[in-house]
């Protein structure tokens, strides 16, 4: 352990700081980053790490060395809870489902139901992935079943097919979906019934308090408003 | 006079004596030259390869072992992957060992422009190729909007799979066929030709015959990559159960989504491995004996 | 008269520029004889298409195979190649060896079988149908590799050394098989051998080819009778002395001859090595009535299979003397040798 | 007597007539006995190949591949992939070229059962191969806790990269040498026994050098196979900039990340495929012609 | 006297088993001939190791190479093999093939340079000394083979055809080179050759080896002037008339003998072709003193290098004539033929 007791804001706060973050927070907490190193002059936050939740949660169970831990969902952090890496991680943002098309919206899709019509060229993310659960339960809630003609494995691989076209419809996370040029979002109704929750936490093996220090920024004003700008919604 | 025995002897010995025994000609002849020491490093080397697929093993859960490999979804996934796997291997013979034979045969400059072109596949990870055919046969692609016009649709069909497949696989066909192509020479080829034989028959009756460990190796290759292959397919076909979700599909997604040991991905990829290996073991088993 | 062969050859080789033109008349089987490396597989796989031309050309009946941008590929020139390596295909059976000659040409499955059943037997390998090639010893693989050229039939075969690797005894069968079924079938053929012998039994005319040319061509007998150079008179078997005539007197050395009859100015003198007569002392000598004589010294001893060659110098020659007669001689031991003029030929 | 003309004739001609012209030996030899149909197949196999990577470079934005190219991220993942690789296949060649040895000169059972499982990394999807690893290394592995307990950690270490490439690359190195090993057969290694040839001089000068255009394939498609290796380094070498992001996790990264068009993802990928290609040319470059 | 080599070779073949025991002293020169397919490369590979055995044993000097449950390796032997197939190393030049069995036996590179170079002088390749094997003839091929295997300076060396695929000027003068070499060097060779030129004239003892086992061995000379088998007659170049003895009389078809010195009761008769007289009307017969006359009929007539070679039936037998002599002669001919009994060796 380092020196105890550092508060953030004091120039007493130092070390690098790895952090491991869900891929759909990379533009985001790389800005958040610059601004604890510049509020934090001997804190240096390394290249953050961006893989899927599960890949990360996976690679902290195995053994990574990590201060930080940023998850998509709540189940892959409580799985590096229960390894006994962490203890109460905190919910920093929300992310919500939205329906992206391709630029001029080809086949006319209007909402959530056009999701069942056969003629539409429809991806989803699997069920067994967050996004995919997300998907399946706004679905439900609109009472549409949807005729999907792939089931992707992460959001990144629906937004791809809706921007190179080849899907006419698909449910992103909005911070995707303002991502990429080339997909438009459509209105959906009911999203916000649906929300995904970030939670973070910094791990019982953090080297220095600084891990501690970027964990406080993320959580603050000033790390929600630059979270709001990339798209995420409040806790 | 007969069989005379001046001193420094000669007789004849009744070969009724001579008991056949076992044939040890494999090693009188074969690893008899290999240096023993080599033993190590080739331990090592399957060590490498077989231990951590026991660690993945060990983290198996047995209670769910039965139930995941044997759910319709895991069929389902393995039938649709031998299937794939087998037309697109059939594809890449079709198109790879013409291909191959043009390599052995070229000039040195042409053979090495050519190899180095298969060799792209295999320095591309796999999601930009899948990327690439999208690019190509999707809707807006070069191709696709043509196949379009007639109505014809590949991304989000098994024949995507098939063609993400032979895209990833065909390399494997092409370079093994092509070195065991080479080694062999032309030599009776010659032979076969001053003999009056046709280009057909000197490729059906002496050029394939004669790299046929080869062919089969480029055969075993280029089907083991066509089943395991995942990211291309991905891409370019989607994950649709029954239709496009091959087994590496399956195992990634089950990877990707279940809760906390992924026991079940694990599990899938043991039946993938099992199947694998019992496919390897038949067609190597048709294999004659080396021919030379 | 319409050669069935015409042929032209030009190669560069490393070492060696293989410049030789010959040609073979339908149905004249000639044997091509000269030194290791003379070129001669060189001419016969240009014929074949095998090695391509520098320049000159091919003929094969009445189309130019080879000639500067022509090439007729090896399986359009109805032409078959027995390599110098019997090379058979390691993935075939001795039958199937044998029968794919046959089948390139479009015989049937069976009939090709039974032939090549019919072509083992003939080659003394009847029994060995079924073996691949690694199982047969050297000289039954070269047997095969006959049995396969011979019963495609050619219009034309190409037989580089196809009796080497054999015993004399299995040689003797072949040779007469061979020849048998070449001029049975009316076949052209080039005969590389090493064997005079082989040239004698089988072939119309021989070619001798010394480094990449044509040293000596014509009647079988007559080349071997008259053999023009060192190498030609090798295989014949023959000592060569060349002399020079000087005033009416040819001279080699200690040897020489005053009346030649129907020599003219020739000054190389051919005769037998077991046509000289050696005597170590004094007997021996004085047998023939038309002898030469003249004194030499013993300059190495050679075993034979029947005796002993006695090679002595100036002029340079061999003596074929029994083993009882050797008995006493050793290298530097003068001698006097004999020899009829009646044995002598001159070229 | 000299030079007789009888009839059907023979002449001698002068050898300063013939022009040694150009060599067309590789024709003649080659692919002369290539039905030319084959061409088509061949042409087929090349252009799927080829096009969809020209439909890749088709949708390069023009404005940003200098820097996307040339960003310090770019290079130092090149740098990184290229330093692995070469590791990588070093390692592959001291572990995979014995076992090449060993598999080629054993019983024909032996070598099917040692080549199923030298097959089984290439039926594996990587990532699996990558969980594999790190059941075995990871700090809950069998061998990683031993490891831990004197200090050495290999996840998440440039290490891993390495472990993780030779792991997915060595079956390439093994099945193409094998291949090679097998068609050459021990005629020759017989023939330098019995001249008196050690066991270690047989391998350096005769059984190796033999081999070479299989050994020189075996190492080429490791090599590609370890520079595009992606699933099973993302998982068991994590994604650290400059410690383990190689070129394919970079391309994964851009491909997931921030950007519009995915145009960054498709220029490393380009980048990476210019490498590969300059190298393998090079590679070939040095390979001498082939010996028989 | 300690053997340099005993052997006791016991191999099945496929059709044969060979079943040979074969000694060698230190420094002998021991050629095996036999029938292609009789066992000579079985017993020369199984001997260096290369062949296991199925029974029997292999000695070289006080060390039992192979024996049940025992196989040294082949390069722990001291044997060179030279294999039939020349199987020189495609990747190396002539040079560093001849330099490869020196460097083998530990000498230094420079020293097998020259070594090599200088075997290559030898074996008439002075100049080839950088050409990859595919750059030479198949006779240079061999050449360099040889010289490899000569170099190399074993102990044992065992030559498989050495002198095949060359013509006979090349042939006689490696023949020379590989006596002088092994007698020199006081190697033990086991020489497999098909011609009895190379037996007499290099070895000290000759094996013959007939389906797989030894019909006959001894000294060359002895083995030549009275084979034990039909094959040993042809390889030695005789007549072998098995006749029999039946009331003093010895018979066999239209010949008879009555009185025979010395023959016992042998009842084979050899001789030399060229010592049996022919007449085709009445003239040419009776120069001979002591001669034997019988009556026969042509059988077949086949060229031969100096003349002709005559077949006469009951008792079968060649008979050479000069080339005017067979003029008037065909198949179906009525002859008289003559023998003097002193050119006769019974066995
Ligand atoms: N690998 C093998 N497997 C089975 N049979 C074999 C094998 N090699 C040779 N034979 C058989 O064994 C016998 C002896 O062969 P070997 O090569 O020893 O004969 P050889 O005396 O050297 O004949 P040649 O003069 O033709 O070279 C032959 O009949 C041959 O067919
Ligand atoms: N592929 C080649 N490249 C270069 N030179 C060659 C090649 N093949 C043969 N030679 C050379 O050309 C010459 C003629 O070779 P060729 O094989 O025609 O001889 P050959 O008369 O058949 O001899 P042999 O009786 O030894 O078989 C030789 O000096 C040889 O070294
Ligand atoms: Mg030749
Ligand atoms: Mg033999």
């Amino acid at each position: 352990g380092g020196p105890g007791g550092g508060t953030p804001g004091t120039d007493a706060v130092a070390g690098q700081v790895t952090v491991f973050a869900a891929a759909s927070l990379s533009g985001a907490f790389d800005e958040i980053a610059a601004d604890v190193e510049a509020a934090h002059p001997g804190v240096e936050i390394e290249p953050i790490r961006y893989d899927g939740s599960s890949t990360l949660a996976t690679q902290l169970i195995e053994g990574a060395r990590a201060d930080v831990f940023a998850s998509a969902d709540e189940a892959n952090l409580q799985r590096v809870v229960d390894a006994g890496l962490a203890a109460s991680p905190r919910v920093f943002a929300t992310n919500r489902l939205t329906l992206v098309v391709p630029t001029g919206n080809p086949g006319d899709v209007t909402g959530l139901a056009d999701l069942a019509d056969p003629d539409l060229a429809v991806v989803l993310c699997a069920a067994e992935v967050p996004c995919g659960a997300a998907s399946g339960q706004l679905a439900r809630a609109a009472g549409v079943t949807p005729r999907v003609d792939s089931y992707e494995q992460n959001v990144t691989a629906v937004l791809t097919k809706i921007a190179t076209g080849e899907a006419d419809a698909g449910l992103v996370y909005v911070t995707d979906a303002a991502r990429s040029d080339d997909v438009e979002t459509v209105a959906t109704v009911g999203a916000d019934d649906v929300v995904n929750r970030y939670p973070i936490v910094a791990l019982a093996e953090a080297r220095t308090p600084a891990a501690a220090a970027f964990v406080d920024h993320v959580l603050s004003p000033a790390g929600r408003a630059v979270l709001e700008r990339w798209g995420f919604g409040a806790p | 006079m007969s069989t005379v025995d001046t001193g420094s002897t000669v007789s004849t010995a009744s070969p009724d004596d001579a008991t056949p025994g076992r044939r040890r000609s494999t090693r009188a002849t074969g690893s008899a030259f290999l240096p023993r020491v080599l033993l190590l490093p080739a331990a090592l080397a399957v060590a490498l390869l077989v231990i951590p697929l026991i660690a993945l093993i060990g983290r198996l859960d047995p209670a769910t072992l039965w139930a995941d490999v044997t759910s319709p979804a895991a069929m389902s996934a393995l039938v649709l992957s031998l299937q794939t796997a087998t037309i697109a291997t059939a594809a890449c013979a079709v198109l790879g060992i013409p291909l191959a034979l043009v390599i052995a045969r070229a000039g040195a400059r042409t053979a090495a422009v050519l190899r180095a072109i298969v060799t792209v596949p295999l320095v591309l990870p796999p999601m930009v190729g899948g990327v690439a055919l999208l690019f190509l046969f999707g809707r807006n692609g070069w191709l696709g909007a043509a196949l379009e016009t007639v109505g014809v649709r590949i991304p989000f069909t098994t024949a995507a799979v098939i063609l993400a497949q032979t895209f990833v696989a065909l390399p494997f066909l092409v370079l093994a066929l092509e070195g065991a192509l080479r080694a062999t020479g032309v030599r009776y080829e010659q032979a076969a030709a001053a003999l009056g034989a046709g280009r057909w028959r000197i490729l059906w009756r002496i050029t394939l015959p004669l790299a046929g460990p080869g062919l089969v190796a480029g055969v075993v290759l280029c089907f083991a990559r066509a089943l395991g292959e995942f990211g291309a397919t991905a891409l370019f076909a989607g994950n649709a159960p029954g239709v496009t979700q091959t087994m590496p599909l399956a195992i990634y997604t089950a990877f990707n989504g279940a809760g906390v040991s992924q026991g079940t991905a694990v599990a899938l990829s043991l039946l993938l491995l099992v199947t694998a290996v019992a496919v390897l073991l038949l067609v190597r088993g048709w294999r004659p004996g080396s021919t030379r | 008269m319409t050669a069935a062969l015409a042929a032209d050859i030009r190669v560069r080789r490393r070492g060696l520029t293989v410049a030789a033109a010959l040609t073979a008349a339908p149905g004249e089987i000639v044997a091509v004889m000269g030194p290791s490396g003379a070129g001669k597989t060189t001419v016969l796989e240009a014929i074949a298409g095998l090695t391509p031309l520098d320049a000159g050309s091919v003929r094969i009946g009445d189309e130019v195979v080879s000639a500067p941008g022509r090439q007729v590929a090896p399986q359009r020139r109805g032409t078959v190649l027995l390599r110098q390596d019997p090379c058979l295909f390691p993935h075939l059976s001795a039958r199937d060896n044998v029968a794919f000659g046959l089948r390139s040409r479009g015989e049937t499955a069976r009939r090709s079988r039974a032939v090549a059943e019919d072509w083992l037997a003939r080659v003394g390998l009847a029994g060995a149908e079924e073996r691949a090639p690694r199982e047969l010893s050297g000289g039954q693989q070269q047997r095969v590799a006959l049995a396969r050229a011979l019963a495609a039939e050619p219009r034309v075969v190409l037989l580089d050394e196809p009796l080497t690797a054999l015993d004399p005894a299995t040689a003797a069968t072949l040779r007469t098989v061979l020849a048998d079924q070449l001029r049975a079938a009316g076949t052209t053929a080039l005969l590389v051998t090493h064997d005079a012998l082989d040239a004698a039994a089988a072939a119309d005319r021989l070619v001798l080819l010394e480094e990449g040319r044509v040293s000596q061509a014509g009647d079988v007998r007559s080349v071997l009778r008259a053999p023009a150079t060192p190498f030609g008179a090798a295989i014949a078997g023959l000592n060569r002395v060349v002399g020079r005539v000087d005033g009416g007197v040819w001279r080699a050395g200690a040897l020489r001859i005053a009346e030649r009859a129907d020599a003219g100015d020739a000054s190389i003198a051919l005769f037998r090595p077991g046509a000289v007569g050696l005597a170590a002392g004094d007997g021996g000598i004085g047998r023939l009535a038309d002898a030469l004589t003249w004194e030499a010294t013993v300059d190495r001893l050679e075993p034979t299979v029947g005796g002993v060659r006695v090679f002595v110098a100036d002029p340079a020659l061999a003596v074929d003397v029994s083993v009882e007669h050797a008995a006493e001689l050793r290298p530097g031991r003068p001698v006097v040798l004999e020899l009829a003029a009646s044995d002598i030929t001159w070229a």
